[in-house]
């Protein structure tokens, strides 16, 4: 399973890249996803994420071909 | 109904004013309310000077986010026509970030749908500012209250 | 703070954009929203067909209300500057009947102010529509809720 | 004592007149001179009268050289 994972804002900058592929067989949540790219540390509280450009919770299910971006607490407007 | 991201500045009257006189010549005397929003940037916020604001967004997300916004305001909502446009990348103090319009028959729907639209907007649209302060910058946490 | 009744049409927006750069220049990167409502002659009303209005008021009095409202309002949200407009005389359908706009530096002041000073301005200045239908004429009795 | 009475819209056409003047010391209350001007006629609920070009009920005292207004509900915006 191949995944696209996105970055955006301080997160971007604490993860210090903006975006990566994550290939692995184990990965069937959101959770699990950020997990394997944090070195197994829990995803904070206030962590947004979206499973191709939609939000979603952190227990959603990811696919293959899924493009899953986590940001912080958006500031538009 | 009309979505637009803007990388420069935009005047938001002359928008509105050509905006109106395109799309909604054909409901001439069919809406009695227009409703305007507009953010502007400020040079304080927190109780600090900010210089300059650099906004983040998610192309692609943004689009579809607010297209959701507005088609669930249209369902709860009787509007004829809405114009939303919003920056993006750096942003000078007084410039705008924000416009929302809405024209309807009657003054409720305009005013709440705007109401609605620009709070939605704040609470999902997927932008990010960073604040350039005398020393450095920070990212902004969250939005405040209104 | 400004209020002018006008007799003949007038463009909102290129108000709007006249008073924002003759006074709210000095207030540049004070004020992060602008709130508008606009109010514009519509050709139906209780399904019928309006052909023309006329707008009756009470000079002096429909002034003074309006600055009244407009204190009220100031008293209530903190917000830099307001501009009302509002036609009397008679009015085509699309002509614009009246134009609120308020600048705060937070947006829940000038959408809340603007709400406000709309209802206020229909329960209590003194001006009386009177609609040409295709036959004859009549007194708008009371405004709609909204 | 001397009033300028004014009416407007709906009950301007009503009274066939826009404006008058009322001599009378029989006036001590806007009732009072309602009844002056319309044969001893009640005002209608809804009708709606100011002093001065100040909103007022109609038990509202009236005083030499005041301006009364009297008209139907308001109808602008």
């Amino acid at each position: 399973m191949s995944i696209r994972v996105r970055y955006f804002a301080s997160l971007r900058e604490k993860m210090g890249r903006t975006e990566e592929d994550v290939s692995s067989e184990d990965i069937s949540t959101v959770t699990d996803l950020w997990k394997a790219v944090n070195e197994g540390r829990p995803m904070p509280d206030h962590l947004l994420c979206a499973v191709n450009m939609e939000y979603v919770d952190a227990n959603s299910t990811v696919n293959d071909g899924d493009e899953v971006a986590f940001f912080p607490p958006v500031t538009g407007g | 109904m009309r979505i637009e991201l803007r990388e420069s500045p935009f005047d938001p009257y002359a928008e509105v004013s050509r905006f109106q006189s395109e799309l909604l010549a054909p409901h001439t005397g069919q809406y009695g309310a227009t409703s305007l929003f507009v953010g502007t940037m400020r040079d304080f916020n927190e109780g600090d000077t900010v210089e300059k604001l650099w906004l983040e967004h998610y192309p692609g997300m943004t689009e579809r986010e607010l297209a959701r916004i507005l088609d669930e305001a249209a369902e709860r909502w009787p509007f004829l026509e809405a114009l939303v446009i919003h920056r993006f990348g750096a942003i000078e103090p007084g410039e705008n970030i924000v416009l929302i319009a809405i024209w309807s028959a009657h003054r409720s729907a305009s005013m709440e749908a705007t109401r609605h639209i620009i709070e939605a907007l704040k609470h999902r649209a997927p932008f990010w500012k960073r604040e350039t302060l005398a020393q450095g910058y920070r990212w902004v946490e969250k939005n405040t209250a209104g």
